[in-house]
């Protein structure tokens, strides 16, 4: 009976079946591009053919690829719509912040300033993420997704009215106001809404690397193990999931804080890249910056979402020779690209016209047409 | 955050790793009376009397009757608004019982499951499974206490493959923490490992394990149910509930799939309670039979009684008996008709309805 | 056909990616040679909410280096460059990068504080002459020896609007209305508080507002009128601050509103009712009504070219240039000067004894920390134009 | 007293809201989208009206008919140009899109307009503003005509909703867009018909928003949007009554929360609002509740 189902299942079904497991691909890619990237472009750097623009934004492309694959945790694995992760990123930036101030004053060696200060950042990030998930997980769809945006402007609001400086003694303290008690004005390291200034700027090419390379190990690494696979299964299934005794919350909640620990150190590198960090940096089109990334490179997928955030990041930057011109070319130019990746029809043509001046011809498109929509329109 | 290991590692202990070899003797284990055979009731002859509150125990197989019964119902009832869904509902399942719930579409047979397994809360009465009130259970918490289910409406986990939607329902047996699967330490590569040979263990019952790296959602319609049965299978349960489970397969995989549920009840020894329209496969496995109709219980007993039980007969039918003969000779023809038409309806309301879920 | 379509993804964006390189490398080539003009480069937010500053800025630089290469035809040319950041700090960064690939040899500062922070670093790193026109923070030129305000610092500002209020209205309920998420906003609310408290008196009560409910101030405008307040001071830009006017109106209440340099360009807001900024007060350097020659010759030509009034924005912006290029000619550099050597010769300059004169001050001068010394106006509205408080 | 002034200002502001909510609730009930750009509709409405009445000289109502036939084309060429392509994508694909018209519009307008703001000319400029209580009460014609116009809209709209055919048609899609289509429904021409609503009700509430505070700058709307988006969520979103619900309390409770515990803060206490109505009612004030067949 087994070979006749198999005969049936493979001369009817799995013509059109799609192969599903491909982390060992995934997971190649990615590093593969990050780690080709990371060479190629010091070598060009090295060779002087890469301008200050571009080198200047080493740092944060490697924190927005970072961020993209920590927000594809909750977006693409999770299922759910997060508006709200600058708002961790801001977490992690400030809390980082501080503890790279707090060591600085009795340390001098970078990397462990750095190290410590991420760790912190992450922590402080993931307490926000646990906080802010507990109450909301249960929440479905669109009103998770107004609800991250609402926690995301919370806590920028929040940061607006927060003061920490250090006192005569070195200690930190701090207020909800502008006269910290004990603490000289010129002593505040985070000022509210003007936020931390006189940061000493440690991040470095080679640290994006590092925090880019651990965030896509963790990603990938959780959703090939059986806590990515109920974070899955509950996507997919919710009701199937609870039938197979899996705790939605838990499982969503566990996704939601890996993401925001993960974006708080993001942050944190981010905070560390520029000598001023203020609260507006984090506001809600920060968050939708991020998401950009993520749907661009196409829900769940991790090396597009890789791709996806260094080319947003800087195709903003050589539009400069539009001039006036530039954030309308932007506009049009995402409006443009989500039309022809998302539209059926468009994106049908496209793949008609490569497969025909496609260098490698390969006679393999056996396989049907729909297959590529369906794997890529993820999670949406 | 390791799992609490629970009770089901040892709950069912039984080596699957020969399954290949059961199908070759699957003759013997068929014509085997004491495991297989059909069931026996006290009280043959006695017809069930729905009116009666809870008259019930007696309609367990013989060889059931030793051990206590998995599943208890006491006047279940479940109302939506005014509307009373279900009412009155009595049932006792043995340990290793087969047994069936048929009716006209929307008798309540499912929502009979949804209530067994929490998805609603009952308005009224009490499940005791395992012997223990359900009372305040969750979904999972039934789950856990050993009943696993399946949907009329095929709910796999999609974009899983096959292989891991078998792995996420072995979630609770796989021994290892979130740090361990976030740094793949050398505990879940060991677990990994084990499971991945487990899943294929499972996969091999319906032999579908060359298709394990595809995607579920992408298989046929009948493999995706095959594969939703393993996956509840592999939540190691002690009673397995199939809403439809014969649902959109042809007559030949049908009959493959009676003589699957009938292996799987002998060799892991657990009761199987199944929705199903397609009468040959309930007249086939079944040992016990419960008709419902508008909610209520309308008859009990073994296969041949309901087959001949007038009320069943006139709840598909309608009042039909009094009539002609040449008017009886086209209705029979519709009850087939019909009940050919539910599966169809069943199979093709599955697509459309998983959507919704999204 | 999924693996086409990847493919065809890869590969597009790789040629993206190749396109980038190149537009973003090119500019790195630009070689100082004997004809080219010293560049002058300002990142500023010509898009976004702010783009009302930074525009302002890039006009009037390049007002004024229009004017330089005309009447000095045989004199160092200058070009200027105006980059957006958005007034966000990393963008400023990418900006002035830009800048740098571009070639430029000073930097006429970010036109936002928060921004100019996060370049003014890069610019103090790389060693490029920075003079900033309306960063005002004192992070921006704080440690940073090549750093320069032509504005006020915030904190200047503030202690000058608070000793000015000690000083001439003793009497008055003084009341605030700030924006919280603005740092120039805080920054001299800050300082402000501060100063005048130290003078022994309080403030009848503090209210303040962030960008993103920046449209509706009855809340706050109805706590100045229950606490007495007669006097409010306005630490802020004149868009929110013109929003105050009009809806204090509307309720009937009118104190005496003070403002700072921000406040300028109330008057010009096209559809505004000047009647409502009748008896407000400022204290600013500029003033686009004011009689002497120069700064009239300036709104003149401004108007001429971009069609409305300079704002103080504008006003810094030109100053800048004409105090830079007025220090270079001081200093005896020519056009083929690296950014270094432009550097190290301005410092000398502007840490020494150079004195410049323009729109927004009659004699500038710096002291080592970068700070600006100029005397701000203490100016009142009357019949819509700008006339010295008695 | 002053809590009489605080409850007008918070109707005033809070019907604004419910204007704007109006848009992002027919929308989302009809093509289940986000629509992030309709705040900037509003702004171009304002423009449009501005730019009538003081280049062109027209009256200040006449003007408004203007803006508000300018910005239901523009509704329906977003609609018609960006949306449905993406149409049955999934939402975040059109939620992207959305954002991607949002800054076209903004940044067009910044090209047209420039940076500098304008001053708004209320459409009731000239009324005499209400006195009341001896002059301690001030109710000024902006908030009137705000509170009345949207009391006027919520009528209409719903007598449009439930008692026209293209009301009813409407309705029917965002019921169930198959079973509409199956039923002969124009399902294209309801969707255009909620965007050319929706836009043109933009160019009113941008309108009565400008009047009271009549700041205009580029980036006027975005803000307002995103508050008005959390009204017709916190009034359950696709309910129409939901959204003058959630806008009203959302106005009542920012201008509260500002008065009375703290102006720095309110944002934050408008949105911790949200999020304890949403977690007591997932689906919003008066949202449907969500139940899935098992």
């Amino acid at each position: 009976m087994a070979e006749r189902i198999l005969k049936n299942i493979s001369s009817r079904g799995l013509k059109n079946a799609v192969k599903g497991n491909e982390y060992r691909r995934e997971a190649s890619i990615s590093y593969g591009i990050l780690i080709g990237g990371y060479i190629l472009f010091q070598i060009l750097a090295a060779a002087g053919l890469i301008g200050h623009n571009l080198q200047g934004q080493f740092v944060p492309i490697c924190v927005y690829i970072s961020l993209a694959v920590s927000l594809n945790l909750v977006v693409g694995i999770s299922g759910e719509l997060s508006l709200g992760h600058a708002g961790f990123m801001a977490v992690g930036a400030f809390s980082g912040i501080l503890m790279s101030r707090i060591l600085g004053q009795s340390m001098s060696f970078e990397p462990a300033i750095i190290i410590i200060s991420m760790l912190f950042g992450a922590l402080i990030a993931s307490l926000a993420g646990f906080v802010i998930g507990i109450p909301i997980l249960g929440l479905r769809g669109d009103y998770l997704a107004i609800v991250t945006l609402a926690f995301g402007e919370i806590i920028r609001n929040f940061m607006n009215v927060l003061y920490f400086g250090f006192d005569g003694n070195g200690r930190l303290r701090f207020a909800f106001n502008h006269t910290i008690e004990g603490v000289e004005n010129n002593d505040r390291i985070i000022t509210g809404a003007i936020g931390a200034t006189g940061t000493k700027t440690m991040a470095t090419f080679t640290w994006g690397l590092l925090l880019c390379l651990f965030t896509v190990f963790i990603v990938l690494n959780l959703k090939n193990s059986k806590q990515g696979r109920a974070i899955m299964s509950i996507r997919d299934n919710r009701i199937a999931g609870e039938s197979i005794g899996l705790d939605v919350r838990k499982y969503k909640l566990m996704a939601f804080v890996v993401s925001a620990a993960l974006a708080g150190m993001a942050g944190c590198l981010f905070g560390l890249n520029y000598s001023t960090l203020v609260p507006v940096k984090f506001n809600f089109n920060t968050s939708v910056l991020i998401l950009v990334f993520v749907v661009l490179g196409g829900v769940g997928n991790i090396w597009g979402g890789i791709i996806a955030a260094a080319l947003l990041t800087v195709l903003p930057e050589t539009f400069r020779q539009f001039a006036d011109y530039r954030m309308l070319t932007y506009a049009i130019v995402l409006i443009l690209v989500m039309i022809c990746t998302y539209n059926p029809a468009i994106k049908a043509r496209i793949t008609g016209i490569w497969a025909k001046i496609n260098p490698v011809k390969k006679k393999s498109g056996s396989s049907g047409k729909g297959k590529g929509k369906k794997s890529r329109k993820g999670a949406a | 955050m390791a799992d609490k290991k629970d009770m089901r590692d040892e709950r069912h202990d039984i080596d699957i790793s020969d399954s290949g070899h059961a199908y070759e003797n699957r003759q013997e284990i068929y014509y085997n009376d004491n495991v297989g055979g059909r069931a026996v009731f006290v009280d043959s002859k006695e017809q069930y009397d729905p009116d009666e509150p809870y008259n019930d125990q007696v309609f367990i197989p013989e060889k059931d009757r030793d051990k206590a019964p998995i599943l208890q119902v006491k006047n279940l009832g479940i109302d939506f608004g005014g509307l009373t869904a279900v009412d009155n509902f009595n049932l006792t399942l043995g340990r290793t019982e087969i047994g069936g719930l048929i009716g006209p579409n929307g008798a309540g047979k499912t929502t009979i499951f949804n209530m067994l397994t929490k998805v609603y809360e009952p308005t009224r009465g009490e499940i005791f499974f395992d012997g223990k009130s359900t009372k305040g259970m969750t979904t999972v918490d039934i789950n856990k206490a050993g009943m696993a289910r399946t949907f009329q409406n095929i709910r796999l986990f999609d974009k899983l493959t096959v292989e891991e939607n078998i792995k996420v329902a072995l979630h609770h047996t796989t021994n290892y923490g979130l740090i361990d699967g976030m740094l793949h330490t050398p505990k879940y590569r060991h677990e990994e490992f084990r499971i991945r040979k487990e899943a294929m263990k499972y996969l091999k019952i319906f032999g579908m394990t060359k298709t394990a790296d595809y995607r579920a959602g992408s298989l046929p319609y009948g493999a995706q149910r095959r594969l939703e049965i393993m996956r509840a299978l592999a939540t190691k349960p002690k009673l397995l509930l199939l809403d439809e489970p014969a649902a959109g397969m042809n007559p030949s995989e049908t009959s493959e799939l009676m003589e699957t549920i009938r292996e799987i009840r002998d060799r892991f020894q657990i009761a199987v309670f199944l929705i199903e329209h397609d009468m040959s496969l309930v007249m086939g496995i079944c040992e016990g039979i419960v008709v419902l109709n508008y909610g209520r219980v309308i008859a009990k007993g073994w296969p041949e009684e309901i087959q001949s039980n007038p009320k069943v007969i006139e709840a598909y039918l309608g009042k039909s008996r009094g009539k002609m003969e040449e008017e009886e000779e086209k209705e029979k023809a519709d009850i087939e008709k019909a009940l050919r038409k539910g599966r169809l309806e069943s199979a093709a309301s599955g697509k459309p309805d998983r959507k919704e879920g999204e | 056909m999924k693996k086409n379509w990847t493919k065809f993804v890869v590969v597009a964006l790789s040629c993206m990616m190749a396109f980038m390189l190149a537009a973003c490398g090119g500019g790195g080539s630009s070689d100082a040679g004997e004809a080219s003009p010293v560049l002058l480069g300002n990142t500023g937010p010509l898009t976004g909410p702010a783009a009302i500053y930074g525009n302002a800025v890039k006009n009037g630089g390049q007002l004024a280096v229009d004017e330089i290469n005309a009447a000095n035809p045989d004199g160092i040319q200058l070009a200027w460059q105006a980059e957006d950041d958005e007034a966000d700090g990393e963008k400023a960064v990418n900006a002035y990068n830009k800048l740098m690939d571009d070639g430029m040899k000073v930097f006429i500062g970010s036109t936002t504080s928060g921004s100019c922070v996060a370049a003014s670093e890069k610019a103090f790193e790389d060693r490029v002459f920075e003079l900033t026109p309306s960063a005002s923070q004192v992070a921006v030129t704080e440690g940073k020896d090549n750093v320069f305000q032509l504005c006020f610092s915030d904190p200047n500002q503030g202690v000058a609007a608070a000793d000015w209020v000690v000083a001439n209205m003793a009497d008055a309920k003084v009341g605030v209305i700030y924006n919280n998420a603005s740092d120039y906003s805080a920054g001299i609310f800050d300082k402000f508080k501060a100063q005048y408290e130290a003078s022994g008196k309080q403030l009848v009560a503090v209210e303040a507002f962030s960008d993103d409910a920046n449209t509706d101030f009855q809340a706050q405008i109805n706590s100045m009128k229950n606490a007495g307040a007669d006097f409010v001071f306005l630490p802020i830009y004149y868009t929110p601050a013109s929003n105050i006017l009009i809806q204090a109106d509307k309720i009937g209440y009118a104190p005496t509103f003070f403002g700072v340099d921000g406040m300028d360009g109330i008057l010009t807001l096209e559809g505004f009712d000047t009647k409502l900024a009748e008896g407000v007060m400022l204290l600013t350097p500029f003033i686009a009504t004011a009689e002497d020659e120069a700064t009239q010759n300036f709104v003149a030509a401004y108007k001429d070219a971009y069609g409305e009034e300079p704002n103080q924005f504008a006003a810094d912006a030109y100053d800048c240039v004409y105090a830079v290029y007025g220090a270079m000619n001081a200093a005896g550099l020519d056009a083929s000067a690296s950014h270094e050597e432009i550097c190290e010769a301005l410092i000398a300059q502007f840490a020494g004894d150079y004195v410049a004169s323009g729109v927004t001050g009659a004699e500038m001068e710096w002291n080592e920390a970068g700070e600006v010394n100029k005397t701000p106006n203490a100016m009142v509205i009357e019949n819509g134009v700008y006339v010295p408080v008695k | 007293m002053n809590l009489l002034t605080n409850i007008i200002s918070g109707l005033s502001l809070g019907s604004v809201y419910a204007i704007i909510a109006l848009g992002y609730t027919m929308v989302y009930g009809i093509s289940k989208m986000l629509n992030f750009a309709h705040g900037d509709v509003i702004m171009i409405g304002g423009y449009m009206s501005f730019v009538m009445t003081m280049y062109m000289g027209l009256n200040g109502w006449l003007a408004l008919l203007v803006a508000m036939a300018i910005c239901t084309l523009l509704g329906i060429t977003i609609e018609r140009l960006a949306y449905r392509p993406l149409r049955g994508t999934g939402s975040l694909a059109v939620l992207i899109t959305a954002i991607g018209v949002s800054y076209f519009l903004q940044n067009i307008a910044l090209l047209i307009w420039g940076a500098n703001p304008k001053m708004f000319t209320s459409l009731f400029k000239g009324m005499k503003p209400i006195h009341a209580a001896g002059g301690q009460l001030t109710i000024t014609m902006e908030s009137v005509f705000t509170i009345l116009a949207n009391i006027v809209i919520m009528i209409l709209l719903t007598l449009f909703v439930n008692k026209t055919k293209a009301g009813k048609a409407m309705r029917a899609v965002s019921e169930d867009n198959g079973a509409a289509q199956l039923m002969g429904i124009n399902v294209n021409q309801s969707i255009s018909l909620t965007f050319a609503i929706g836009s043109g009700l933009a160019a009113v509430a941008g309108v009565l928003m400008l009047s009271a505070y009549p700041v205009l700058m580029p980036t006027t709307g975005a803000m307002p949007g995103i508050k008005a988006f959390t009204a017709a969520v916190f009034g359950g979103i696709g309910s129409i009554p939901g959204a003058m619900i959630g806008g009203l309390i959302l106005g009542i409770i920012e201008i509260f929360s500002r008065a009375y515990i703290s102006t720095e803060l309110s944002d934050a206490i408008v949105f911790a609002c949200l999020i304890i109505v949403l977690l007591v009612k997932p689906t919003g004030l008066l949202g449907k509740k969500i139940s899935e067949k098992v």
